[in-house]
Parts: C-alpha cells; sequence; structure tokens
C-alpha cells in the first residue's frame, strides 16, 4: 500500500502518537463496514488529532494481528492505540497485553465496538461505515486523555464456593478437593443429589443412577476438604475475584447435627404424611420430619414446619419423644455464617417445564397424564409404586403408552430452544415401560435428536423392541371420545407427518417428555453474583464456544443445567472443566484487578462530605482534622458515583475520568474532525 | 407521522457497563437492527453520569441523550442507579427551564438480558426525537428566561 | 357508568335476535351502557378474508373508523358476535403488525373521508366486558333466581377465546370465564371438553357433511356429560347446533334434541325476567322441557350423574395451575 | 405408415420448470400481519389440530410443503384452504406462531385469481356473500341460503326447508335485506380498496 507508506514517511511534530486498527472479524464486520475506508479515513481525517497509522486486518485478535499493533507500536514510536473491533467486554484484555508487550501501559489503549454496535445492528453500509468513523473518532478522542494506570494486585483466597450440589456442582468440589483446596458446597434442599438422584435409569446404558450417584454424594459428605452446607442458601456475594465474602444462610433443620445419627426413628413415628412434591414429585408421600431420600447426604433429616402438627396446633412432639439422642430442637433458628472464597462455581441446575400450562395435553386435568419426573419416580424400584409403571389408579397396568416429545420445548408458546435431553429421556421411557408392562409403545416426535456417544445405538435398540415412532408434534390429549373404541381412553389426536393423515390413536396413559427451565428465581441470583443471563434465565458464559465455563465476572464460573440444558455427561464435564479453571486461578497465586478507581485531590475538596454517604462501599473517609475526604482505594469499586457528585470537581476517576468522557462526547459528534478533503 | 425524511439526529448514548452496554452487546450478537444514529459511551455505572455530560453532547449537536442503566434494585454498584433518576429527573428540569424539549433525554433500564429492550428503546428514541426534529438552542429574552416554557410531565421509568 | 360502543352485527338483527334482545334486557340490570355504531356496515364474516385483502380490511375498518369517530370518551367497541369481535380486532392488530396493511387500509378509506389509527380502539367480547369489567359479583348480585338444577354445557367456540392478541381470556382452549359467568346464575355447569371446538363454521354451507359430523361431535359430547342445554355466546355457533341439528340427525340417523341458548338469555332469566322477553321460543329445538326444571320452581331429581371420571385413590394428582380468570365471589353465609 | 405399439405412451413432453421459488414468499406479502410461514418446521401440530383435516387434500403442513417447493399449481387447486373453519386450534398451538388460518384467507384468493379451485362451491358462497355486502353494506341471509342452495344443493333444498321455514316463522330470517344509510360511502372506500390491491399485486 504505497499510500500508507507515504504516511509513514510523514511525522507528526505532535506529541501523541496514535495507532487505529480496523479489524474486518473475516465478514462479520467487513460485510456491513467498508473497513478500508474506515482506516483511510482515520488516517486522513484524525491525522490532526495525532493517528499516524490507521490499518485495516482481517482478524486483529489473531497473533499476527497483535504482532502488527506491536511492530507499529515500536517501530512508529505509537504512544496510544484505538482498536475498532468487537465488543472490549470481549478482546479489551487481548490488546491491552498485546500493547503491554510491545512496551506501552496497557491502559494507552481503547477499543471501539464497531462489530456489536455497528456491523450486526446495521442494515446499511453506507451508514454503518459512517458511524463506525465517528465512534473512531470517539475513541481517538477519548484515548489523548488516557494516562498510564498501574494495576492492583490482590491475593487470591485458595478456598472455593460451589453452590448447587446436583452432579455438575459435587463433581466441581470434588475436583477441587481432591487438589487439595477447600470447598463450600451450598445446597438448598436438605440433600446434595439434585435431579439425578431422582433418576431411575440413566441414558443409554441404562446404569442405575443411584447406584453410580450414591459413591459420589458419599464422598463428598466425607471429604476432608469439603464443607458441605445443605439446607443453605447464599443471601449475599461481597467482594471480587480472589476476595469474596459470602454469606450464607442455614436453613433451620429442627435438629441438632452433632447428636442426630440419622436413625431415622423420628421419620418412623411421626404422624404427619405429606404429599412430596418435590422429591417424589407429587406421586409419593413423606413424613414431616423427613430425609427426602434413603440414600441422602447428610443424612440428618429436616422438619418441614409448615406441615409439622407441633407447629400447626402446638401438641404432638412425637420425633422429640423418640429420638434417642436428644436431637430434636424445636428451638433452632436460621443461622447466618460469612465465608471467604477465593473462586465461586455456580451449578444451580434446572426446574422442570411445568406441564400444566399446555391445557391441550390435559396434565392436572386427565389423571393418567404423566410427567417425565413423575415417570421417573415411577419406575424407581424405591419409588412410590415400587417401579411398576400402572395407572393413576395406583393399580392397572397399561396396555397402550403414548410418550411425547418436546413438550414446552421448541414452542414459542412455551420455550423456544431445544432441551436436549428429552429425545433420549423419551426413549428410555419407551424401553422401561415395554420391559416393565409389554404395552404397545408410541413415541411422538418432531424431530430425532441422537447425537453422541451410543446414543443413536439406543435409539436403534429402542426401535427393536417395537416402539411405534409417530412423526408429529401431539395437538391435542383428550378424553372425548368420538368413535368407537375410544371410550374410556386416552385418545391422542396428531397428524402422522410421514404418512399425511390426522390419527387418533387411543392409549391408556401419556407421558410428557417436558423441558428443562432456568431456575425460578436464576435472575435474582445471576444479580446476586453479578453475572449475566440470556433472556430465558441461564447464565451466559463468557464465549459460547471458546469459554463455556467462565462467566464475563471474574472468578465466578458455571457448571450443568443452570447454563443450559444438557446431560448427565455434558454436566459432569462442565463441572470438571469449571474446576480446572478455578484450579488454575488459585495457583496463580495472586490477581491483577482493573485500576479504575476514583480518588480525592486534597487541595480541591472542600469538606462538604456530600460524597460521603454517596458511597454504598463506605470506601470515603472524612478526616475531621483535615476536613478533607478521602476514599480507600482497596474499598473503592469505581462506579464514579462521586465523582459525577463532587461540586468541587475535586474527584477523579481513572479510567473514566471527566477529560475522556468529554472528549470522547465530542470526538463523537465528529468536532474534531479536519474538515479539508483529501483528493481521492 | 410529522417525520422529517431527510433528517438522521445524532444520539450520544450513555451506558453502564454492566448491564445496558452488555444489552447492546447483546443486541449485537442476536443481530437485533436498530438505526444508526446513536453512539455510545461506556460508563462504569449510571451514577456516573455527570449532568455536564449531557449539556455538553447537546450542547456540541447530539439531537437526544439516552441514558441507560441497571433495573432498580439490579445496580451492580447496589444503589447507584437511583442516584442516575434523581439527577435525571432534575436534568429535565433543567432542560426544560433552559427552552430544550426535556424528552431529548430519555433514560433506559435495560438488564445484561435485555438487548431486544435496548434495540426497541433505541428504535423508538430516533423516532421520537425524528419527530421532535434538530435541536435549535432557543434564543434567550432579555432576563435570560426563554418566554415559553416547555411543558414537562415528570414521569419515573419503572 | 362506563359507556361503550357497540356493534351488534348483522345477525343480531336477524337470526341472532334472540341474542340482542336478552343482551337489552339485562343491560341495564347490570349497568352495562351500549352507544351502537352509527351506520355501521357487515364485517364480511369469514368470507371477504378469503376474496381480496385490502377491500375485506378497509370494509371491517369503515367500522372502526366511524367508531373512533363516535367514541366519547371511551375506546371500547363491543361486539356480541364472534365472527365480529375477531374481524374487529384482527384489523386493529394486523394493521399495527403491518403498517404497510394500516396505509392501505387508510388510503382506501379516505375515499370515503374517513382515517383510523390503528390500536387506538381496544375491541372486545362482550362476555369479556361483562366479566373483567361489571365483574361476577356485581351480576351475582342480581340474580333472584338462581338457575339451581339446570345441567348446562357452556360452550364458546372458536373465534372468541382463539387466536386472542390482546391475551384478554384465562387460555385459549379452555377458558373458564363462561363456566365462572354461569356458576354465578347458580346453574350446574359440566366441564364440557369441546367447549372451544368447532361448530362447521360457514361449512354449512359449503360442505355441510364436513360441517354435519363437527356439530355431532359436540352435541354428542354434551348429550354424554347429559348436559340439558348448550349454552352459547356466538351466533353462528347458536345458528348451526341449533338450526341444523335436525338435519345432523337424519344425515347420522341420531335423534339429539339438545337446545341452544345464549348465554344472555340465561342471564335474563337468573335475573327474573320473563323467558318471553329474553328471546326463548326462538330456537329450533325447544328449550321448553329444560326450562320446565327450573321454572316450575320444583326441585328437580338430583340424579347423580357422574362428572369427569375422576380416581379419588390411587397416586395423587397435581394441583391445578393458578388460574388468571376471577375467582368466583364467595358465598354470602346470611 | 406407421406401426401402433401395443402399448399406448402418450407423447414424451419436456419436463416443465415447475419449482417456482417465489411462491412461499407471495403468499407471506399477500397475507394480513406478520405470516411466518418461512418459519414451519413441517410438526404437524396444524395437522393434527384440525377438525376437518378428514376432508383436505392435504394436511396445512403439506401445503406449506407445497408452497415451500414451489408447486404453485398443485397448492392452489387444493381444497385445503376451502375445507378450513377457521377454528384457530392451529394458529394458537403452532409452536412457531404462524399465522395459518389467514394463509388460507390468502390462498383462497389466490386460487380465485388464478381459477384453480376444484368445486366452486366455496368460491361461490364468498362471491355471493360479498357481493350482498357490498350492495347493501350488510349481509341479508336469506338472499344468501337460497341464492347459495339452489345454486349448489338443490337436492338438500326440500331437506332444509323445514329449517328455512322454522327460520322465518321465528322471525330469525328476514326475506328483505336492509341497507346501511351511507351505502355510497363504502362503495367508493371498497372500489379505492380495489384498485390498490390490484395496482399492489402488479
Amino acid at each position: 500500500m504505497a499510500k500508507k507508506e507515504k504516511t509513514l514517511k510523514t511525522q507528526q511534530p505532535q506529541e501523541e502518537r496514535i495507532g487505529v486498527y480496523v479489524c474486518h472479524c473475516g465478514s462479520n464486520i467487513a460485510g456491513m463496514v467498508d473497513v478500508e475506508q474506515v482506516a483511510h479515513w482515520a488516517e486522513t481525517r484524525l491525522k490532526d488529532r495525532g493517528v499516524v497509522v490507521a490499518r485495516d486486518y482481517k482478524f486483529m485478535c489473531s497473533s499476527l494481528g497483535q504482532e502488527l499493533i506491536e511492530k507499529d507500536i515500536k517501530e512508529q514510536k505509537l504512544n496510544r492505540v484505538v482498536v475498532a473491533a468487537c465488543s472490549p467486554h470481549l478482546h479489551e484484555k487481548t490488546f491491552r497485553t498485546a500493547t503491554e508487550r510491545a512496551g506501552l501501559n496497557p491502559f494507552m489503549c481503547e477499543m471501539v465496538s464497531i462489530r456489536e454496535q455497528v456491523s450486526w445492528v446495521s442494515t446499511d453500509k453506507g451508514e454503518a461505515t459512517m458511524k463506525s468513523e465517528a465512534m473512531i473518532s470517539g475513541g481517538v478522542e477519548r484515548v489523548r486523555q488516557n494516562v498510564p494506570l498501574e494495576p492492583l494486585t490482590v491475593p487470591i483466597n485458595p478456598a472455593t464456593l460451589v453452590v448447587g450440589g446436583g452432579i455438575a456442582g459435587i463433581q466441581s468440589a470434588l475436583e477441587i478437593a481432591d487438589a487439595g483446596f477447600h470447598v463450600y458446597l451450598v445446597e438448598r434442599e436438605p440433600s446434595i443429589g439434585g435431579h439425578m438422584a431422582q433418576f431411575d435409569k440413566t441414558f443409554p446404558t441404562m446404569d442405575c443412577a443411584a447406584c453410580i450417584l450414591t459413591p459420589k454424594m458419599v464422598q463428598a459428605g466425607g471429604h476432608p476438604n469439603i464443607t458441605l452446607l445443605t439446607y443453605s442458601e447464599v443471601e449475599h456475594v461481597d467482594g471480587f475475584v480472589g476476595n469474596f465474602a459470602v454469606t450464607i444462610r442455614k436453613k433451620a433443620r429442627m435438629v441438632d447435627t452433632e447428636l442426630c445419627t440419622g436413625c431415622g426413628i423420628c421419620q418412623e413415628k411421626c404422624p404427619k404424611k405429606v404429599v412430596d412434591d418435590f422429591y417424589e414429585a407429587g406421586l409419593g408421600y413423606r413424613k414431616a420430619i423427613y430425609t427426602p431420600f434413603p440414600q441422602a447426604v447428610p443424612r440428618f433429616p429436616v422438619m418441614d414446619i409448615d406441615n409439622c402438627i407441633y407447629f400447626e396446633k402446638g401438641t404432638c412432639k412425637a420425633c422429640e419423644k423418640f429420638c434417642p439422642t436428644e436431637a430434636i430442637d424445636f428451638e433452632q433458628k436460621d443461622e447466618i455464617i460469612t465465608v471467604e472464597v477465593g473462586n465461586i462455581i455456580l451449578a444451580t441446575g434446572y426446574d422442570l417445564f411445568d406441564a400444566r400450562r399446555i391445557t391441550h395435553y390435559g396434565y392436572g386435568r386427565l389423571a393418567n397424564v404423566f410427567t417425565s419426573l413423575e415417570m421417573e419416580r415411577m419406575c424407581n424400584a424405591a419409588g412410590p409404586t415400587n417401579g411398576e409403571v400402572v395407572l393413576r389408579d395406583g393399580k392397572t397396568k397399561p396396555q397402550a403408552v403414548g410418550i411425547l416429545h418436546c413438550v414446552g420445548s421448541r414452542d414459542r408458546n412455551y420455550n423456544n430452544y431445544c432441551s436436549v435431553i428429552c429425545c433420549m429421556q423419551s426413549l428410555k421411557f419407551a424401553h422401561l415401560v415395554h420391559e416393565r408392562t409389554g404395552a404397545t409403545v408410541y413415541n411422538f416426535y418432531i424431530d430425532m435428536r441422537t447425537p453422541f456417544k451410543d446414543y443413536d445405538e439406543f435409539y436403534q435398540r429402542v426401535l427393536e423392541e417395537g416402539t411405534l415412532f409417530v412423526r408429529g408434534k401431539v395437538a391435542e390429549v383428550t378424553d372425548a371420545a368420538r368413535l368407537p373404541g375410544e371410550e374410556g381412553k386416552l385418545i391422542i389426536q396428531v397428524e402422522d407427518t410421514l404418512v399425511g393423515k390426522q390419527r387418533r390413536i387411543p392409549v391408556d396413559m401419556v407421558i410428557l417428555s417436558s423441558g428443562l427451565e432456568p431456575r425460578k428465581d436464576s435472575k435474582e441470583v445471576a444479580k446476586q453474583f453479578g453475572i449475566s443471563c440470556s433472556a430465558n434465565g441461564w447464565f451466559t458464559e463468557k464465549h459460547p464456544k471458546l469459554d463455556p465455563v467462565a462467566t464475563m465476572t471474574e472468578g465466578i464460573y458455571i457448571a450443568g443445567c443452570a447454563q443450559g440444558p444438557k446431560d448427565i455427561p455434558a454436566s459432569v464435564v462442565q463441572g470438571a472443566a469449571a474446576s480446572a479453571r478455578v484450579l488454575g486461578k488459585i495457583e496463580q497465586k495472586e490477581v491483577a484487578l482493573e485500576p479504575i478507581r476514583a480518588s480525592i485531590n486534597e487541595e480541591q475538596c472542600s469538606g462538604c462530605r456530600i460524597c460521603n454517604d454517596l458511597c454504598p462501599f463506605n470506601a470515603i473517609l472524612f478526616h475531621e482534622d483535615l476536613m478533607v475526604s478521602e476514599i480507600n482505594p482497596a474499598l473503592c469499586q469505581g462506579c464514579g458515583t462521586c465523582v459525577a457528585a463532587c461540586p468541587a470537581g475535586a474527584i477523579s476517576g481513572t479510567g473514566f475520568s471527566n477529560e475522556q468522557i468529554l472528549a470522547q462526547i465530542d470526538g463523537l459528534l465528529l468536532l474534531n474532525v479536519g474538515e479539508e478533503k483529501i483528493p481521492a | 407521522m410529522t417525520t422529517n425524511d431527510t433528517f438522521e439526529p445524532v444520539i450520544i448514548g450513555f451506558t453502564c457497563n454492566w448491564c445496558s452496554y452488555r444489552a447492546a452487546d447483546l443486541a449485537g450478537t442476536a443481530r437485533m437492527k436498530y438505526p444508526p444514529n446513536i453512539r455510545l459511551i461506556r460508563l462504569m455505572c449510571s451514577g456516573r453520569l455527570d449532568p455536564t455530560f449531557v449539556f455538553k453532547a447537546l450542547a456540541n449537536g447530539a439531537d437526544g441523550v439516552m441514558i441507560t442503566g441497571c433495573h432498580p434494585g439490579e445496580c451492580h454498584y447496589l444503589e447507584q442507579n437511583y442516584k442516575a433518576l434523581r439527577r435525571y429527573l432534575l436534568l429535565r428540569r433543567t432542560l426544560q427551564g433552559l427552552g430544550v424539549e426535556p424528552e431529548r433525554v430519555r433514560l433506559v433500564w435495560a438488564s445484561a438480558a435485555e438487548g431486544a429492550k435496548f434495540a426497541q428503546e433505541v428504535t423508538s428514541f430516533v423516532e421520537e426525537i425524528k419527530i421532535l426534529g434538530p435541536l435549535h438552542w432557543p434564543t434567550w429574552a432579555g432576563n435570560g428566561h426563554k418566554a415559553q416554557a416547555v411543558q414537562l410531565e415528570v414521569e419515573v421509568p419503572a | 357508568m362506563t359507556e361503550y360502543l357497540f356493534y351488534p352485527g348483522c345477525s343480531m338483527e336477524s337470526s341472532a335476535k334472540a341474542y340482542l334482545d336478552s343482551l337489552m334486557a339485562i343491560a341495564d340490570p347490570v349497568g352495562l351502557k351500549l352507544k351502537e355504531i352509527e351506520d355501521w356496515n357487515c364485517c364480511g364474516a369469514t368470507e371477504y378474508l378469503g376474496i381480496s385483502l385490502t377491500p375485506a380490511y378497509a370494509l371491517i375498518s369503515r367500522n372502526l373508523a366511524l367508531a373512533a369517530k363516535q367514541a366519547n370518551g371511551t375506546k371500547t367497541v363491543v361486539a356480541p358476535c364472534s365472527a365480529c369481535y375477531l374481524n374487529l380486532a384482527k384489523a386493529d392488530f394486523y394493521m399495527q403488525e403491518r403498517p404497510k396493511l394500516g396505509q392501505m387500509v387508510n388510503q382506501a378509506l379516505e375515499a370515503g373521508g374517513l382515517s383510523y389509527k390503528p390500536g387506538s380502539l381496544d375491541v372486545r367480547h362482550l362476555l369479556d366486558v361483562l366479566i373483567y369489567d361489571i365483574g361476577l359479583e356485581t351480576i351475582k348480585s342480581k340474580v333472584v333466581r338462581p338457575l339451581e338444577g339446570l345441567r348446562v354445557a357452556p360452550y364458546l367456540g372458536c373465534m372468541v377465546p382463539r387466536p386472542d392478541y390482546e391475551h384478554r381470556w384465562s387460555d385459549p382452549e379452555y377458558p373458564v370465564e363462561l363456566d365462572l359467568l354461569l356458576e354465578v346464575l347458580g346453574a350446574e355447569v359440566i366441564d364440557f371438553p369441546l367447549k372451544t371446538h368447532c361448530c362447521g363454521g360457514h361449512m354449512t354451507q359449503i360442505g355441510p357433511e364436513t360441517a354435519f359430523e363437527l356439530i355431532r361431535r359436540l352435541i354428542s359430547s354434551a348429550d354424554q356429560y347429559e348436559a340439558d342445554m348448550m349454552v352459547t355466546l356466538c351466533p353462528m355457533c347458536q345458528m348451526n347446533l341449533d338450526a341444523y341439528q335436525g338435519e345432523t340427525n337424519r344425515f347420522f340417523g341420531t335423534d339429539f334434541n339438545m337446545p341452544i341458548v345464549f348465554f344472555t338469555q340465561l342471564m335474563g332469566l337468573a335475573f327474573g325476567l320473563e323467558a318471553k322477553d329474553l328471546g326463548f321460543g326462538s330456537e329450533l329445538v325447544s328449550a321448553k322441557h329444560a326450562l320446565e326444571k327450573i321454572g316450575v320452581e320444583l326441585p328437580p331429581e338430583t340424579q347423580d350423574v357422574p362428572a369427569r371420571p375422576r380416581k379419588k385413590e390411587g397416586l395423587p394428582m397435581p394441583a391445578p395451575l393458578p388460574s388468571t380468570a376471577p375467582q368466583l365471589p364467595k358465598e354470602d353465609e346470611a | 405408415m406407421t406401426i401402433s405399439p401395443t402399448i399406448e405412451r402418450p407423447p414424451a413432453t419436456i419436463p416443465k420448470q415447475i419449482e417456482d421459488l417465489t411462491l412461499l414468499e407471495e403468499v407471506a406479502t399477500r397475507t394480513a400481519g406478520v405470516s411466518r410461514l418461512e418459519m414451519c418446521i413441517q410438526c404437524g401440530t396444524c395437522g393434527g389440530s384440525c377438525p376437518s383435516s378428514a376432508d383436505m387434500d392435504h394436511t396445512p403442513r403439506m401445503l406449506f410443503a407445497m408452497l415451500r417447493a414451489g408447486m404453485r399449481q398443485a397448492a392452489l387447486s387444493s381444497n385445503t384452504p376451502w375445507i378450513c373453519v377457521s377454528c384457530y386450534h392451529c394458529v394458537v398451538r403452532c409452536p412457531q406462531n404462524v399465522h395459518i388460518a389467514d394463509v388460507m384467507y390468502t390462498l383462497k384468493s389466490m386460487a380465485i385469481q388464478a381459477k384453480l379451485f376444484k368445486d366452486s362451491t366455496a368460491p361461490d358462497f364468498s362471491q355471493t356473500f360479498v357481493d350482498m355486502v357490498e350492495e347493501y353494506g350488510r349481509s341479508f341471509e336469506f338472499g344468501l341460503a337460497t341464492r347459495h342452495y339452489l345454486k349448489h344443493f338443490p337436492l338438500r333444498l326440500p331437506g332444509m326447508a323445514p329449517m328455512g321455514l322454522g327460520l322465518l316463522s321465528k322471525k330469525r330470517m328476514s326475506i328483505t335485506p336492509s341497507r346501511i344509510k351511507n351505502i355510497k360511502q363504502l362503495k367508493n372506500i371498497l372500489k379505492r380498496a380495489k384498485e390498490l390491491e390490484a395496482n399492489d399485486h402488479d
């Protein structure tokens, strides 16, 4: 490029020497923005503003792209860099590191997001190009005001908090604990184990879920490096990577775990029987004092005070009377504890789609319509029917069973994503129902999705067993008989799309393969931990392909279904991967923090104390003797509210100073752009 | 609609690093489309917004300013967005006093998950500013007050 | 008292006269004030849409334009007929969803000196207004002759609860609003599984055999549940199920004798009004026998007809999903 | 002189290009609202929900596949849209929120325009209905029913007579049409609408 070489020779006598780098991002940016024009524009029109070189390149974030910048910094003696590429949340660190490698302070590099904010949201190439130019002008003006900053480093606390004791959380906790570091494993329910503990068999190998899960639960329960906090919830999170302080509420079990031996006599003697909506999916019963299931870890029971007769009527206390170790404590109160950890793994799992929402499938209205979780419990030998597959009357074996895929999934009326596990789960039920009852089994699917190892082989096996597959999303399940043979049955009305005809198939039992949903409170949890989640409520990973276990917030990782629907093997993989990331962090021993802090110029401070009350982190102290305020940099989080509020202008905020922002405004409005046109 | 077809307003947007800037990222990742008239400035928090920024933007050629922050109760810094809200309400009053339509400044709450909301708010704001037309600072009457005050309806965005 | 703009629709003046008469009779007692849209025209039913798009929507929108012009402080248009309700609501919705349609329609309306800004009116069905504005409490307070012993199948048909652009109903397939209203009137309401299934619509005209099967399904199901009558809120449904019931019987060799009445007629009865003022007698399948059950004040024999087969023993059933519909008013102890 | 072969074959013709990839888009743009027709995943919820699908040549799902395949002739001559009863079951259940019922209306109008419908009963009924509405501004059930049944179901008419008489005697059917006051305004509006519609599809 002859033109560029020419610019090389024209030395500017100015102090600022700025390089502008425009990324194509393949065609992601170049497809909508004329990147060459943008680079040319920056180089010519922003010449007076200190731009000495502007280049466009296919992938700036590649090592070649970074080297390009480093080379320019060294050879052209650049002292400031603007990279116009993707969102700074993605690659700010990359380019600042490259800048640092070339010998500049990393904070002399600014990013301009022309991918997320321009090319991906625009429809007109001309407009997108002009917007990119304006944004680069803003970036250039801002970077002119940048000053070198030194990052703060803090030591990393080697302990880790794992939230959620399902299979993903258990796996994470064990990996870290086995490596020799301490783990706090918090679980909301009385026992760890999660959904997997409710299952009967696991596809495609048909291993007994309890048989493979229980050993892991026991290992976690007895591990010297794991503090198990069951029946507990995180209340509050403070701090940042390396130094989180987490407040946890240990809900009152009404059982003194120091004294309890887990003998089970209290449950036996408790006179109150309650429908177990949680563990037995509403199909079975438990007592008002209970351990959710026999293999529960820990083995201590909890008291359900909403259903306890003593709490209702003031008498009973059968449990207390019979407890051999006097472990029952009706006076127990919730306990609030604080733990200090360096990293956090969120493995909070999923909720099952509420099938009652699809009224035309009749769940909750038609007795013999069951959900997949009810089915898991029914198939389980330890479940309410001892593993018998029967109708709601508790005794009749079905002759014909219909299994509906995609219930609440792949449907814009409910959830428009694929829940991943339902196809395989439905095949599993087809196999189990066939095995237990010999009934005719129908599977109604839109598309069969059986990727991953040995999954399609399982499909073949179920085909072999004679399961009848009907390609079509079920339109309705009804008990309104219309034709002979339909009386007393549930009729599944569906278009058999491969035949092209509507069919009405009478069955005795319908199983709804309900999809997975984010936890009802996932958005609040995301907020609590300062991470983001999708509109649905799944936690958002840092990068969907290249960083699927980290989040945008340093020190917080995600695993299992909290990130999105996935099956057991994938949950285990992600749990282990999150642990590997945490172990990597712990081994770094210390972490560098963004030096974005506010500070007060004592000379200018009038001592008005307006800023004092504005800081939610109590980082601003007032020196009565000197009548000035001072900011504690270790406590300051860098929000900048005090900067904006100081009437004397005595507070400045690094990284986001008034000078930087005001300059950026002018830049965005193209106030400083040279007017003279360069002849083409 | 009285939209002037040829008038393309310039809008400066101030976004919070934790929520609305990520909402803008999400709008991009999801390939949602919105008008190119807005140019964003990232702040660490909407509480960082000094009203001077807004006046400076409007004085130097912007036709509108959009301020975005976390939903009330969801501030990354606990409660600083409430301070932004207070300043915003005052700001509108001041603008009115100066004879500038207070609708030229809009406060939007958008969480990191609300890419669609962000895109939609930008779209409707651009439409609204197009209807208002280019910003002309009023000429001043002798006593320093504009003869006609602009009607202000105080509404608190939820 | 809120005044509503009223769009009666063609059927109300002819085949569904009973609906109009009974509506007028109950409007006053419940405090429903209706102002008929001056010089309204036919909504085009389900026919015009299949001929040509813009003229069909222009036809509907003339009514919206007139209504908006005549609106005096109110923005709610009430339609008692399903097809009219849907057409008006649909035009308003689609002209917003696709502005080009709105522009074309407005260009057409201009030829008649009219215009309409999509979204400026609320189009609602009569039952919606009665339940959500007037309220079950008010309706209950007017009941002087509870319809005790009358077993009714609530039947809404298709076009009121679906497609429900504005989400006004509790559910598109199993809405409970009509059930609640009839319960307030004191009737015994069956959980009618086909309550929003199709009556055949215009197929009675163009493919009678298709329609007869749909009519058979509905009446046969109501009959299985031993309903004394089916209660509807749509002139077309009433017409198809009532007037074509005889022909359906002949076609299938059945002998159904299921009276089909409008819910407003039953409201009138429960309010103590005279049957003759409520349009009774105009139905082709006479409701006489069914009405005797309540008219003669004799407590009818309570037949223990099993409702939907529900198993009390065995495995527990899931609790019903909390409904968005209003709750039935509490029984007064006094 | 040619020897006629033992088996008569139709003369060989060059296969016509039947795929018309603009068809789907045309249907979509002629549909009120946003049809979302291109989003169909062929799940069959519509065909499964349809109360009258037994009488249809194709289920709605198949019809949409045909539109996608550009089979204009076959799609527009299908009886499916004419059997649709507008019950909207498919619309509320469709997992992709396709405006199915409105697509059916579009297909009817396109079939009428292309004169591709097989049975004229339904189009005639619609046209008769519309003619009367255009004439009077109101529908006229008596005129409509008699005219329509006379033409299409003359044999069924005697069977229907008791019903018709019943309706007449119970004053549920008027033998004279009523007319709106400002019919001129309506006619002007419809005239303009038809012109606009015609120009739009040029």
